[in-house]
């Protein structure tokens, strides 16, 4: 299997896509000729054509708009969010069109859609460049939400995305673009949506972290194992639908439970979490369930409070142990 | 968070390369001095030409409109009014709730529309004031109004109630309400209608209220930037709910706004049919070549914005002026006159289509509430979609 | 006391802060001349003048944007958005900027704002009319969320919030807008931002339930009473800054809670407490948490429909009943 | 939810009474003909003048400007690009991060605005490329720095880095890192100056990319609707992103838009401070009088969008051409020509901002980072605010 990037993961299943199917196209801020603004979609232009890869002004609300208008009448959009942060000017379309005119119209028309781009934290960019949107956007019934953690389930997650007939948002991490990763090049390799990865097996506490959180788990499972504790390590990798069976799974199994999370904690993900493991696996909850998440704050700019902003793998061991009564 | 930083500094490094090529464009403070590449006129002034369609201005002979096809105007416009009067009478009597916006006195606006284009091809959006449009396109009276009544065998199923009507094969595409919201998604029906190399246009209508959200702004830009096939007509029945025009746009006129984004703007009264009829048809055929335009049509809602609203913004006289201008009258006039029917033909077409409200009405009454499970139904095309409890 | 209606309590709060202080004004669509869409603001503009009761175009985003600048120059704005579903077109200005420039310009800027106007369910209205927003701006650092059940309270409560210096969202609820109820007119009457209402003592069950959903909690209570079961129902008042305490207290005499909530339900409030509760109350905890919400779809507009999409009295019965085990 | 059907019910029949009102404004059928009240004209056309300000057309004796307020512009401008230089290279040393835009090319706009108001009364909002109207405006150079360095004396103690330039005793608002999102922010910020009876202007910023922006339009009306003392000041520098105005903007003459909001619209030339100065006088002047505006200022920035950004997307040639108009080289040029000053008087400026610029860079080296409990700073007023764990 080859190795790529994750930003190439990313291209290669739309432009896979692409040279499947005409009616897929993509469109944003500088994806065409200034090859994207992160590189995702590097030589996309050239390949497709100014008609199927589309520069846009900045104008998020208009053509995410757009964007609902053409999958209602045929066409299969990618459009890109430079980052989700931006996806704020856009909100109405996203949460109060894209998912609710497929309901209002009984059925009448699909909204074949993904939105996509990159999520969450990228390094110091102060309060307003630093928004995690998983927790809203799966709060709306009607989106999906899916949002990887490596190129491999990039790849594969996002070509489901774009075949799928409903509204996906698609988030990326403009932190992990440059990671490398094998990834599959099975003829028409997808994954499907709503299905969770364990990721490490363990029988001592069970780890939930999606997304740059995964790897602060992977990091902290290494930690613990040396310290003779075994970690199960599960990437939702689909916000919405969620695979809690497999980490319900997993907790009756571990009797423990720590989420993950760099969002901010009120009615979070990880709040959901903890709503549906209290309710599914009452009985085999040994310890509270414990978030580790950045903090209810906004995000700051300067390098040593962002340290302490993002979730840190000593700070999921510190939880770990805590679930686990040990220290 | 060792981990993240060692990840960035990655990133910087890749930056470097790049940072220190554009450094290359650094200060000049001895550069050759040029003349000016970036050159400011010493004067400027722009004159914009719009396109007018007064009232009275054609008669359908000019418009190449058939006998027949004028009846079928006057059918059509009745066949809105007289559903919209049981409407407000079904209100009150409390078998249709929500929201419930009347076009009465709007007719000529949809009618005269929909005469213009290609129906089945062509399509169109407006807002939540949407049963005129929707009856002017064809849709079925007895699921429009089993729609209000929130009944299985509605328009959208009882989804949408009156804000949602929807007609796919039609190629209605709703009924939206958040005001404004609808006008992208209407260029983005046109972005699809030129990918597909059809000719089809859209009609994206939206009143003038909606003129001042941004999302207008942002998608009437958008339209002319990739010469897409759409008309933004601006439905201006001078109020947006208590709000006047004057009051809320710093333009009043509003189609002069067409040209923010180098687009042809025009003006038709919405009290006469034709004058909407030659302007759609213009706007159209400019559309399929690409060309987008933004059309005020003017007109007069006589009721309140919605059924609650005893509507007591208006001056003194006012809207009896407006009712004095009816575009139904004047068509059932213009056609008496022009013997192409009689008062009598026209008063039976009168009776038909109130038979045919009767009909809806029965239609509605007679059809199932939705079963409970149809909750879940119609949101994700996904048939097993895992919904939590 | 004398009895007013919940829009005539928001009223008085606003007319007695407004003869107060001068620096507070009024704007939004139709509060002016038309005396509020939903007659809150009625008989303002005569009394204060179309320069402190204004009427505003149908621009949500600019109109919010125009009132955290104005509060930033030294002005109190109250901005009512004729529904909250409408703040969508105007959400980048009420999460990234309204609770961000304080933060990012290190405490120099303060922005004493209010948002407020109806929330959640109003009839037969369809999806993007049927939205509840609590989850979702209390997800963000830099809000406070406040949603009374009752005309007293409404009236302390926006008072507070008037006066508070940092943004509150107020939601009000358009179905209760006519519901009558007791308010005091003590001189300078106000409630605390915070702090839990515990509207009936119980020792079998706490019902956690806002808004209009406090009356759905407190029928059922009364029906509970009926069969012999005492349920404790609290009324947060303030999703956020929530009073978790009041709640704690209560789980740890009761053992067992039940949030009502009719919002749509992942990553929600009930979400959030949910996780709270779990963390705090772990070791009193006898059943879990039960939430009683709409369902995870959007809503409909069917008459039949949305009877059932809505919580009812019946269902946090059957709630409280499973969590104490009976049936 | 019976309870719920009461209330609804309850709410009904209040409605009924509304509506029964309104039902008298029902359909006429037979109304008495009368003219028009919707008047359509037969032809309608438009035409607009525009204020221009073209390089070199203003001396500083047509301005009124001294000497010394001339030098004084002189190092303002320097200030600004020696600033900037360093950043750079504090960029490349990884003393700096996040994202970093500079505004060199553009100092002219920043002078020339900041010396033409009443600094310390009137204020200013722009977006994130805010170091050089920042230090304009006289905010301290070493506080800069520091923010830039994520300190603890940064002008926004390390909260708000490159993009979050505030300061609230120089009447700066912000820095602001949302595309368009500081425009109503602005206008409101006018609202306040209006409200309490100030003479104050609110000079608000933002790109050509900007303009593109719903904030844009809304705030537009707003501002013409309220009459409110508000500039709105568009600097365009050709390109957002790597995107040109001609591939953004349907109308590339941004200054033209203003005709949407029946408001001013003015253009000047940003590569001479003079013109600036001249254009933002003006338009200030109609601001105070309860007349905003619309100024597109066309300059150019010499560097990529941001630090990473290679700027492939300019034609070829095109950078040269516009250092070859450098505004410093021109007022440079202008004060020697003038006699206002010698060039050596010049050298010796730029050596002293330049000392400048080196103190501020000690200054943020040895300022603290910041506690790590401030994280929990600044975000309430409320000081015991309960955050959750
Ligand atoms: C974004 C948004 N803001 C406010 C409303 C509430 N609202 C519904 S209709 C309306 C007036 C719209 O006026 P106009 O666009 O002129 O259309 P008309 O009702 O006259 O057909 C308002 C303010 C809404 N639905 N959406
Ligand atoms: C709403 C929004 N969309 C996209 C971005 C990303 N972005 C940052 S700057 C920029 C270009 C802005 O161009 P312009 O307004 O011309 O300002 P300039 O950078 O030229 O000063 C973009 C697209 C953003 N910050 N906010
Ligand atoms: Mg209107
Ligand atoms: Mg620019």
């Amino acid at each position: 299997m080859p190795e790529l990037q994750f930003r190439e993961a990313i291209r290669a299943a739309m432009v896979e896509e692409m040279e499947r199917d005409e009616d897929i196209f993509l469109m944003g801020e500088e994806v065409a000729e200034y090859n994207g603004a992160y590189k995702v979609s590097q030589g996309m232009l050239d390949q497709f054509g100014s008609e199927r890869v589309i520069d846009t002004p900045i104008s998020e609300l208009g053509f995410a708009g757009l964007g609902i208008g053409a999958a209602m009448n045929g066409l299969r959009p990618i459009i890109e969010f430079m980052t989700w942060n931006f996806s704020f000017v856009a909100f109405d379309q996203v949460v109060n069109n894209a998912p609710n005119i497929r309901y209002m119209s009984g059925g009448q028309f699909k909204i074949p859609i993904v939105f996509r781009g990159p999520n969450g934290a990228a390094g110091q960019l102060a309060a307003t460049h630093n928004n995690s949107v998983e927790s809203l956007y799966s709060n709306f019934p009607g989106l999906k939400v899916v949002c990887p953690s490596n190129p491999d389930d990039a790849k594969g997650l996002l070509k489901t995305s774009i075949r799928d007939d409903d509204p996906v948002l698609f988030l990326e991490s403009e932190l992990m673009y440059g990671m490398k990763g094998e990834v599959s090049d099975a003829d028409d390799y997808t994954l499907p949506i709503g299905t969770a990865r364990i990721a490490r097996e363990g029988d001592d506490v069970t780890i939930v972290a999606h997304s740059k959180s995964y790897w602060r788990a992977m990091e902290a499972a290494e930690e613990l194992a040396k310290e003779g504790y075994d970690a199960e390590v599960i990437d939702p990798r689909t916000i919405k639908p969620l695979d809690i069976e497999t980490i319900v799974q997993s907790v009756q199994k571990t009797n423990r439970c720590v989420v993950v999370d760099e969002s901010n904690p009120f009615a979070s993900f990880a709040s959901e979490i903890a709503f549906q493991i209290q309710d599914q696996a009452f009985d085999w909850l040994d310890a509270p369930l414990v978030r580790v998440t950045a903090p209810d704050t906004p995000a700051p700019y300067a390098g040593n409070l962002m340290d302490e902003y993002m979730p840190s793998a000593k700070e999921v061991i510190q939880a770990a142990k805590r679930v686990m009564y040990v220290d | 968070m060792a981990n993240e930083t060692k990840e960035k500094q990655k990133k910087d490094a890749s930056k470097d390369e790049a940072a220190a090529k554009a450094a290359s464009n650094g200060a000049v403070d001895h550069a050759p001095w040029t003349t000016q590449s970036i050159d400011i006129p010493d004067t400027s002034s722009e004159t914009y030409e719009f396109q007018t369609y007064p009232v009275g201005a054609f008669t359908h002979d000019d418009l190449d409109l058939s006998d027949d096809e004028v009846v079928e105007m006057y059918r059509s416009m009745m066949l809105q009014r007289r559903f919209e009067e049981r409407c407000r009478q079904m209100y009150q009597r409390q078998k249709i709730s929500g929201f419930l916006h009347l076009y009465i006195g709007q007719e000529a606006v949809s009618t005269g529309s929909v005469s213009a284009i290609r129906l089945g091809e062509d399509t169109v959006i407006t807002a939540y004031r949407d049963h005129g449009i929707g009856l002017a396109m064809g849709m079925d009276p007895g699921e429009c109004m089993a729609e209000l009544f929130g009944k299985a065998d509605g328009c959208s199923r009882g989804k949408g109630g009156s804000m949602h009507f929807f007609d796919a094969e039609k190629r209605m595409f709703g009924g939206h309400g958040i005001v404004g919201a609808q006008i992208p998604v209407g260029v983005g029906i046109a972005f699809a209608h030129k990918y597909k190399g059809e000719e089809n246009v859209c009609l994206t209508y939206f009143g003038d209220g909606a003129i001042n959200q941004g999302a207008f702004h942002e998608a009437a830009n958008l339209a002319q930037l990739y010469e897409l096939p759409v008309v933004l007509v601006c439905e201006n029945n001078q109020y947006g709910m208590g709000t006047s025009v004057e009051r809320a746009s710093a333009e009043p006129d509003l189609y002069k706004r067409a040209s923010s984004y180098r687009m042809p703007g025009a003006i038709a009264s919405g009290m006469d049919v034709f004058s909407v009829h030659k302007a759609i048809k213009d706007a159209t055929e400019m559309a399929r070549t690409g060309q987008p335009s933004l059309l005020e049509v003017r007109t007069y809602r006589y009721q309140g914005h919605s059924i609650s609203d005893p509507a007591k913004y208006r001056a003194e006289g006012e809207l009896d002026d407006r009712q004095s201008e009816d575009a139904i009258v004047r068509l059932q006039r213009y056609i008496v006159e022009q013997g192409i029917a009689s008062d009598e033909d026209l008063e039976a077409i009168d009776e038909e289509v109130k038979q045919d409200v009767l009909d809806a009405i029965d239609f509605a009454e007679n059809s199932p509430e939705p079963a409970p499970e149809t909750i879940y139904e119609d949101i994700y095309v996904q048939d097993d979609y895992p919904f939590i409890a």
